[in-house]
């Protein structure tokens, strides 16, 4: 059962890297990416690894993909100042 | 041996030596001029010019150095003679052999050349330094085969020593090192015709090319001292050869007729060759006679 | 195209590289004699339900402690990255509805964030957890564009004294108990096993990673958000 | 659990792929998190046991038995420092984007190469 | 005594709040950081002092209550000590360095600093993998935000080129710490055993290891960091390459011990090849920062080697190898990036601002001296053991490596160096700020570079305190620098000769003899140096340095002081030359093939076995049989001092572009320290003679030697250069004679070695004088001197009568006692080769008179004076000794006969002043007389019957019926020997100058082309990581 469902997520997550890389939407991209995070929390599930999955779901796919999306404005934007 | 006694033989051997010296340049200059189909100077003709260029009433120096290159000359003139024992077994003329070997007296020859280069170069005449770089350009290659010649026959003989070199060639004219190494010989005399200057090895004087090089501004007293050394000197360098390999002389006349025809080789030589540009009598000197020279010795040493 | 091929034989050459791991791989069956020891530990000397928990606040103690120096240099590296040489003020009000809500929101969000980290060594999560959500609820303010100021002092002060207090309560730790006992949790009674007041000060210790986490992730957040 | 092992290492080569082919700087930075994520994946896989449960021992769990029935807590331990490691290095990573690019004004790495040789 | 758990707790804390305290003001800000960063090294010195001289144990402190392996734990022995003590100094200095970038930047950048170091000091100490992983990235990440200290775009892509890097190494490090857990259970150093591992096992200890070896910068996976080093703000960068790199090496000494020994081997391999490779690029480098970060890198590779080659060894002897390389890398680096950083300057050859900035440029000096590995510094020592301990190992392949790669970096950093001093004179200068927050630290870490090396050999080595003058000599001038030259030549005077009454009761006469040649004539060569005008700032310093090693040669007991006295005389002399106006290619063409020689030499000793008895090693080298390698290596060193042929292309430069009073020195006296040595090598030959008649070519070599020096010195333009290759040719005699192996060979080298050391000394003097005089060295644009300066002329007249060999005077006897020797060795070739050599020598002699002191003197030369007295003084000391042993040749052949009688039977036979040898005879004495006789019976005959001469003007010439132009036209001087060249034809082409000139075209376009792997693009940087991950793997053979 489980393997069943690490497999589908791992396709899924496979998938979603390559459209991270491949995609030629920054912001796309960055979501898919974070795609892979959120999978992976769930797969660490699985894995009786509920604080990494916590943690990942927060941070992998929480954080890191808003701060990828607030750089991505930052240079969007064009209004930096220096 | 009293030192003063010695010297009294010393003077004696050089005024012999130096008139039969300047007697042969004399006869050179006959032999020349009958080559070429004239009647030619006197045979004294070289005594002749010493004591009318020495009674010049003009005598001009240009400094100290220039004033001592003659004396210099002479000096190597005579102390190249003085360290040859001349006639095998004659006290006379055994000179001061004893103050050295053969590398003393091939040394030796160099002293006259160098003063004498220093004081022409003073004279500041352009064509003394041309001149003098030739001879000695060329003085270094014609040395290369006469010093194999002479690492040959020092091999052959195992010293140094002229007095034993020439003891060693006596008793019978097959002892002489012109037989039992020949090829040493013929390096040794090829390099003769260097040393003597005659055609075609006279780049140093070159007379069309710059007249009588280094001793041009010579004059008066000083080109006096000069001729007398050319006498002198010349019958100097005929006695080592003689020595080194015709087997010496015992007495006077066999030494006469010995280097007289040693002369004479270089003579006809010269009369007959015309003259090398410098850089071709060095390649000349460099090439055949060093490879002679080089197979005497390797025969000598390992045959 | 050279490049290509030398990075498809890299790729591949890691790939060679990783087989025996997927090819040889030996399960294990039962923990190792360390995570066993953990496990008993966590029960016998800690009290503490979480065994990662336990591990994280105390056990590799140190690390955590080095985690939480990461994000604060982190937070450090962020600012004098960006550091700015005038501060520009832009401010755009949005609708006060979106205000409201988001104000209503940053409260809950703030407590689920405390509980978290206040419960890390009876339930999953943690300091970290718990102060990525308080943190959240600050991002929720910035994505709202609230023209609240933030007030840096006191960002700045909990960031500073949640550390210093981590550090402290280590330090007494080591000069109360003897030079082995840094950040050592056995300073306050362990109290009962699966109780909130329970742990030593495995909970306090949490608490202020807790703290120090969303103060930090903040000040990364607005840092690189904000204007 | 193989298939999370697996699935780690090919998230990690493909983060490298990503990161060795792509010229925008976003997108190195992106298939490094995607190499962090491939191998907390890894790690968290070789950490778990089949059959058990999570290291949380509450009332579920028998406390005398704890050992044999929870999986490996250190990996756990592990992989959440790794991860707060992760995102601390990303966002340092994407300052330094922000900063390139608001001083040259391209994302392009191939316009970052005058230092060499 | 502190606990060190303070070290990380005070700087956290201190670094959590520093923000809150910045806003009470900088000061305090800034007060509380450096009081934080001293408070450190405090805590961390006494640590030191007590594990290293109280012998207090080692500390390991548990955290939270628990023993390892159950909690992580610190160790604090005496190497973390050390590491520790020296990160933080440099920390803490680095930090001072930084104090205008503190004083005005964001607070942030002070906590980074704090925290960075808390990373280092968490790194060293911890025994637990995984918190090693969390320190590292701790360390990291704070080096990597620092670098953005100078915001500029090469410092910010550097930087992200970093951080990719290091991010992957830490991808690599962390799985193998997590398999490394998984397999062994544990993640406690201590209790990592390599027991049973499983292949599986053995990958994982590899990506943990490899992770930690790319973060040390292997070379070619190192790019990025030297990008880092180019574009980074001096004080960082320093920390990066100093602090960071010590931190990461100390990780890689502690998990060595898990670590299976083909792993090591491989790495160790690496680090040889990263030596190498880094060293030989470095020569292409035109940008300051690069170019160290380059040797950074290199040093780094050597240290790891060092430590996998040194593993085995006794401690104290990897302490000293390892900890010298460590000091003396590390130390002189930090030192060095400062200085680019006070500076200022990128390319190379604006450094020569340096010149006119005397403190810094000493600063300079020592700390380039010391990262060159020269004595007295701890690389020197390190190396010295390193080389013997491979060469014992039969490692020859990674010597040769190594000391090639670090003759590259002597090439680089002298290059670097010499341009700082003597760099082209177009650009502009503008003085150098020395703002004191950037010259304290680098002066401090200066002082200790020499402190360790005082320390050092203290500790590990037992020298007579004789080693140490050279250095002292320096110090002490240094001192005094401030008195008029004059002062100091004449108390250098009197020191020399307070020096000879030292080591005057000598053991032996061998000793004795070369003792004359170097002290007596240094000291009659240091008069002519008394014309100096001014306070010549560092000369006599040098001068004094270079004296006292070649008296320390004499003395020196073992190998190694033979080998430290011989490199304080190349550093003395390179730097001598230096001085010279024009001397930076001289100078480093000298450097270059002398430290090649020395290598060898280190390399030929290392061989040597060792010492049976406690004397002299001149003379207890006569019971060691050395093996045939070591003879060949070690002549080749001694030859290449004496400059023969092949390797004598850096003589005519070093001769000619040294200070024309230093040329004697280097000439005259410097020469005859390689003959010197090869006499030494000669000694044991003959003892022990081996199969293979090694000194049979070594004769060829000097023969030829004599022949090629004489021609190229009669093609020379410029006095000097004559006269350097006259000095060529000469020494090829010297060496020939030694090889022949005789009594006599041997008789007539030490003969003519003490006429080289005079006549040559009296020439070099003469034409310092006329140079005085003339401004010009080029001969033909002098001439007719002879009225100006007779006394010039007449020394210069008797020395080529003495160079050249003719009778009377010692020359002759040289010659005599030289073909003697030959001809009774059968050596019939050699011997008619240098009759052709000695012939030639006459072209240059000739002409050197000619040239300067005869033929027409030009008009600008109207109103010269003779030379100045002091050039006169020596000049004429040297006439009386020429003189003197022409005059009484026993004077000199008795003593010479009796040195020879220790080694071989006798061969000549003393009967008055007659001397005899096998095959002829010499009376000197009676030559002398003759001579003089003939000479003065014309003299007195011309003077008497030439009384109406009268002297003449200088045109007064017979010059085809008219006046000379001028003396320009009239002077034959130019290419004077045209001819000859012409006759030579394809012989006279300089073919080994042109070899050497290929040699060096090809390896620098083989640096030029190997430097292309950085391509400067962060993804390549990081295919190269993986790629060389992978090589390393499947080299390893996991």
């Amino acid at each position: 059962m489980i393997s069943i469902i690490i497999i589908v997520f791992g396709i899924i997550m496979i998938i979603a890297a390559f459209l991270a890389i491949h995609l030629k939407n920054l912001l796309s991209a960055i979501i898919s990416a974070g795609v892979i995070s959120l999978l992976a929390s769930v797969i660490y599930l699985l894995l009786a690894a509920p604080d990494v999955a916590m943690t990942e779901a927060a941070i992998g796919s929480g954080l890191t993909t808003i701060i990828f999306i607030f750089t991505l404005k930052k240079i969007k934007k064009g209004d930096l100042d220096d | 041996m009293n030192i003063w006694i010695k010297i009294l033989y010393a003077v004696i051997s050089v005024l012999v030596v130096t008139i039969y010296g300047l007697t042969l340049g004399g006869i050179v200059r006959k032999i020349y001029a009958r080559v070429h189909g004239r009647y030619g100077p006197s045979v004294w003709q070289p005594f002749l010019d010493i004591i009318k260029t020495h009674g010049k009433r003009v005598s001009i120096s240009h400094g100290y150095m220039f004033y001592l290159g003659p004396i210099f000359r002479l000096a190597g003139g005579l102390g190249t003679y003085l360290f040859i024992p001349v006639i095998f077994g004659s006290v006379v003329f055994s000179n001061f052999s004893i103050a050295g070997d053969l590398l003393l007296v091939m040394y030796f020859i160099f002293f006259g050349q160098l003063g004498m280069a220093l004081g022409a170069g003073e004279g500041g005449h352009p064509y003394s330094p041309l001149g003098i770089a030739r001879g000695l350009s060329q003085m270094t290659a014609f040395e290369v085969p006469f010093s194999l010649a002479v690492i040959a026959i020092a091999i052959q003989y195992n010293t140094f020593n002229l007095t034993t070199i020439v003891a060693a060639q006596q008793g019978s004219i097959l002892n002489w090192t012109l037989f039992t190494n020949p090829l040493a010989v013929v390096a040794a005399m090829i390099s003769l015709l260097g040393m003597n200057m005659h055609p075609p090895f006279s780049i140093v004087l070159a007379p069309q090319e710059i007249p009588i090089g280094p001793p041009i501004e010579m004059n008066s007293s000083f080109l006096a001292t000069l001729q007398t050394n050319r006498g002198l000197f010349t019958a100097a360098k005929l006695i080592l050869f003689m020595n080194l390999f015709f087997g010496g002389a015992t007495n006077l006349p066999i030494m006469i007729i010995k280097t007289f025809l040693i002369y004479m080789f270089s003579v006809f030589v010269g009369a007959s060759f015309p003259r090398f540009r410098p850089e071709q009598s060095m390649r000349f000197f460099l090439k055949w006679p060093t490879l002679i020279g080089v197979a005497s010795i390797i025969f000598i040493a390992y045959f | 195209m050279i490049k290509r091929i030398f990075i498809l034989l890299a790729l591949v050459g890691l790939v060679l590289m990783f087989i025996p791991f997927l090819r040889d791989f030996d399960f294990h069956k039962e923990l190792s004699k360390l995570s066993s020891q953990y496990v008993e530990g966590s029960i016998n000397d800690l009290n503490t339900q979480n065994v990662v928990t336990s591990v994280i606040v105390t056990y590799r103690g140190l690390d955590t402690l080095g985690e939480v120096t990461v994000l604060f240099l982190t937070t450090a590296g962020v600012g004098f990255l960006l550091r700015k040489k005038k501060a520009s003020l832009k401010t755009r009000r949005s609708s006060e509805l979106l205000q409201t809500a988001s104000q209503f929101l940053f409260v809950l969000i703030i407590l689920t964030g405390i509980f978290i980290f206040t419960h890390g060594h009876l339930t999953p999560g943690g300091g970290f957890q718990g102060g990525v959500l308080i943190t959240t609820a600050f991002l929720l303010l910035i994505l709202a564009d609230v023209n609240l100021k933030f007030n840096y002092s006191i960002l700045h002060f909990v960031e500073s004294f949640s550390g210093v207090f981590y550090v402290m309560i280590g330090l007494f730790g080591f000069l109360i108990l003897g030079m082995n006992s840094f950040l050592d949790p056995t300073i306050l009674p362990l109290g009962n096993y699966g109780k909130l007041l329970s742990a030593g000060a495995i909970p306090v210790i949490y608490s202020l990673i807790g703290l120090k986490v969303g103060s930090e992730l903040t000040t990364i957040i607005d840092k690189m958000g904000g204007e | 659990m193989i298939f999370s092992l697996i699935l780690g290492f090919l998230l990690l080569i493909i983060g490298l792929y990503g990161m060795l082919t792509q010229k925008n700087l976003i997108k190195i930075v992106i298939g490094f998190s995607i190499v962090d994520t491939g191998t907390h994946i890894i790690i968290v896989s070789i950490g778990y046991l089949s059959g058990k449960t999570a290291p949380i021992l509450d009332s579920t769990v028998d406390l005398a038995n704890a050992a044999k029935q929870v999986v490996d807590p250190i990996p756990s331990a592990l992989v959440l420092t790794a991860i707060v490691i992760g995102l601390a290095v990303t966002a340092l990573m994407l300052s330094f984007v922000i900063k390139l690019y608001q001083k040259n004004k391209s994302l392009s790495i191939d316009d970052y190469q005058e230092l060499k040789w | 005594m502190v606990n060190p758990i303070y070290i990380l707790t005070l700087s956290l804390a201190a670094g959590f709040l520093l923000t809150l305290i910045d806003k009470s003001g900088r000061k305090l800000s800034l007060t509380v950081f450096y009081g934080i960063l001293s408070l450190n090294v405090f805590i961390i010195g006494e640590w030191f002092y007590r594990l290293t001289f109280l012998n207090t144990p080692t500390v390991i402190i548990n955290t939270a209550g628990f023993s390892a392996p159950l909690s992580i734990n610190l160790q604090l022995g005496m190497q973390e000590a050390f590491v520790l003590l020296f990160a933080n100094l440099t920390a803490l200095l680095s930090a001072v360095y930084l104090f205008k970038k503190f004083k005005e930047t964001h607070i942030s950048g002070l906590i980074l600093y704090l925290i960075m170091i808390v990373g280092v000091n968490g790194l060293v100490m911890t025994r637990d993998l995984f918190n090693m992983f969390v320190f590292s990235e701790i360390l990291s990440i704070s080096t990597y935000a620092l670098i953005t200290l100078t915001e500029t775009k090469k410092s910010l892509s550097a930087g992200f080129k970093y951080m990719i890097a290091g991010g992957i190494a830490s991808t690599f490090f962390l799985l193998g710490v997590t398999f490394i857990y998984y397999f062994t259970g544990n993640l406690n150093l201590d209790f990592i055993h390599l027991g049973n591992f499983s292949n599986l096992g053995f990958i994982s200890i590899f990506l943990l290891a490899i992770a930690v070896f790319i973060e040390l910068k292997p070379f070619p996976a190192n790019g990025w960091a030297l990008d880092v080093y180019e574009a980074v703000d001096s004080g960082i960068v320093s920390v990066i390459a100093v602090v960071n790199s010590a931190a990461i090496f100390f990780v890689f000494y502690k998990i060595m011990p898990i670590l299976p020994q083909n792993f090591l081997n491989v790495f160790g391999i690496a680090g040889v090849i990263t030596f190498f490779f880094s060293n030989l690029m470095g020569l292409k480098q035109k940008n300051a920062k690069r170019l160290l970060g380059y040797s950074s890198i290199g040093q780094i590779g050597l240290l790891v080697a060092s430590l996998i080659f040194t593993m085995h060894l006794p401690r104290s002897l990897m302490y000293l190898i390892v900890g010298g390389f460590f000091f003396n890398h590390l130390i002189a680096k930090a030192g060095l990036f400062w200085i680019t950083g006070i500076v200022k300057k990128e390319n190379l050859k604006d450094w020569n601002v340096l010149k006119n900035n005397k403190p810094l440029l000493v600063l300079f000096g020592i700390l380039l001296f010391a990262l060159a590995g020269f004595p007295p510094f701890a690389g020197f020592w390190a190396k010295w053991e390193f080389v013997k301990m491979l060469v014992h190992g039969k490692m020859f392949f990674v010597v040769g490596t190594i000391l090639l790669g670090s003759l590259f970096e002597v090439i680089f950093l002298f290059r670097w160096f010499t341009l700082s001093i003597k760099g082209d004179e177009k650009t502009e200068h503008k003085n150098i700020s020395l703002e004191l927050s950037k010259m304290f630290p680098t002066t401090i870490f200066a002082g200790i570079t020499i402190l360790i090396s005082v320390l050092i050999m203290k500790f590990f080595y037992d020298f007579n305190w004789l080693h140490a003058l050279p250095v002292l000599a320096v110090l002490i001038i240094n001192v005094i620098d401030f008195l008029p030259s004059k002062i100091k030549g004449i108390l250098s005077l009197a020191a020399v000769l307070t020096y000879g009454y030292l080591i005057y009761p000598l053991e032996s006469n061998i000793q004795l003899f070369f003792g004359i040649i170097f002290i007596i004539g240094s000291a009659i060569n240091i008069i002519g140096t008394l014309n100096r005008k001014g306070k010549s700032e560092g000369f006599y310093g040098l001068l004094l340095m270079m004296i006292f090693s070649f008296g320390n040669l004499l003395v020196a007991i073992t190998y190694l002081e033979f080998f430290l006295s011989w490199e304080f005389m190349t550093i003395s002399s390179f730097l001598l030359i230096l001085r010279g106006k024009k001397a930076q290619k001289a100078s480093m063409l000298y450097l270059i093939f002398s430290t090649a020689g020395a290598y060898l030499m280190m390399v030929g000793f290392s061989l040597a076995p060792d010492l049976v008895s406690n004397s002299v090693l001149i003379l207890s080298i006569s019971n060691v049989s050395l093996p045939i390698a070591a003879t060949i290596l070690l002549s080749i060193g001694f030859m290449i001092k004496s400059g023969s042929l092949g390797v004598h292309i850096w003589l005519p430069e070093a001769h000619a572009e040294a200070e024309s009073d230093v040329s004697p020195f280097i000439s005259a006296i410097l020469l005859k320290a390689g003959v010197f040595g090869l006499l030494m090598v000669g000694i044991s030959y003959i003892k022990h003679t081996p199969s293979f008649d090694i000194f049979y070519w070594i004769g060829w070599i000097g023969v030829l030697t004599a022949i090629v020096g004489a021609f190229l010195a009669s093609f020379q333009e410029d006095a000097k250069r004559l006269l350097a290759y006259s000095s060529m040719s000469q020494v090829g005699y010297i060496v020939a004679s030694i090889a022949i192996l005789s009594h006599l060979g041997w008789l007539s080298a030490m003969y003519l070695s003490f006429n080289h050391m005079m006549f040559k000394s009296a020439l070099f003097i003469a034409i310092a004088g006329v140079y005085y005089r003339t401004h010009t060295r080029t001969m033909y644009e002098m001439g007719g001197l002879i009225k100006k300066m007779p006394l010039s002329f007449i020394s210069v007249l008797i020395m080529i009568i003495a160079v050249s060999g003719v009778p009377p005077l010692s020359g002759f006897g040289a010659k005599w006692l030289i073909y003697s020797s030959f001809i009774e060795k059968g050596w019939y070739l050699q011997a008619g080769v240098l009759f052709f050599a000695s012939g030639v020598s006459f072209l240059y002699l000739y002409r050197i008179i000619h040239t300067i002191f005869l033929g027409q003197l030009k008009y600008e030369h109207q109103n010269v004076k003779e030379a100045p007295i002091w050039f006169i003084i020596p000049q004429y000391i040297f006439i009386i000794g020429i003189m003197a042993i022409s005059m009484f040749p026993n004077l000199i052949i008795q003593p010479l006969n009796s040195i020879a009688m220790r080694y071989f039977n006798s061969s000549i036979i003393i009967d008055g002043y007659t001397i005899s040898s096998s095959l002829g005879y010499w009376n000197g004495n009676l030559v002398m007389y003759v001579t003089m006789g003939v000479f003065v019976v014309p003299l007195i005959f011309l003077m008497l019957f030439n009384g109406r001469m009268q002297k003449v003007k200088q045109f007064n010439i017979v010059y085809a019926a008219e006046r000379p132009e001028s003396p320009q036209t009239t002077h034959v001087a130019h290419n004077m020997y045209a001819h000859y060249r012409k006759a030579l034809g394809g012989w006279g082409k300089p073919r080994i100058w042109d070899f050497w000139h290929e040699v060096s075209e090809w390896s620098h376009s083989l640096a030029d082309s190997i430097r292309q792997l950085y391509t400067g693009n962060g993804q390549t940087y990081i295919l190269h990581i993986i790629m060389y991950v992978i090589v390393i793997y499947f080299i390893s053979g996991v």
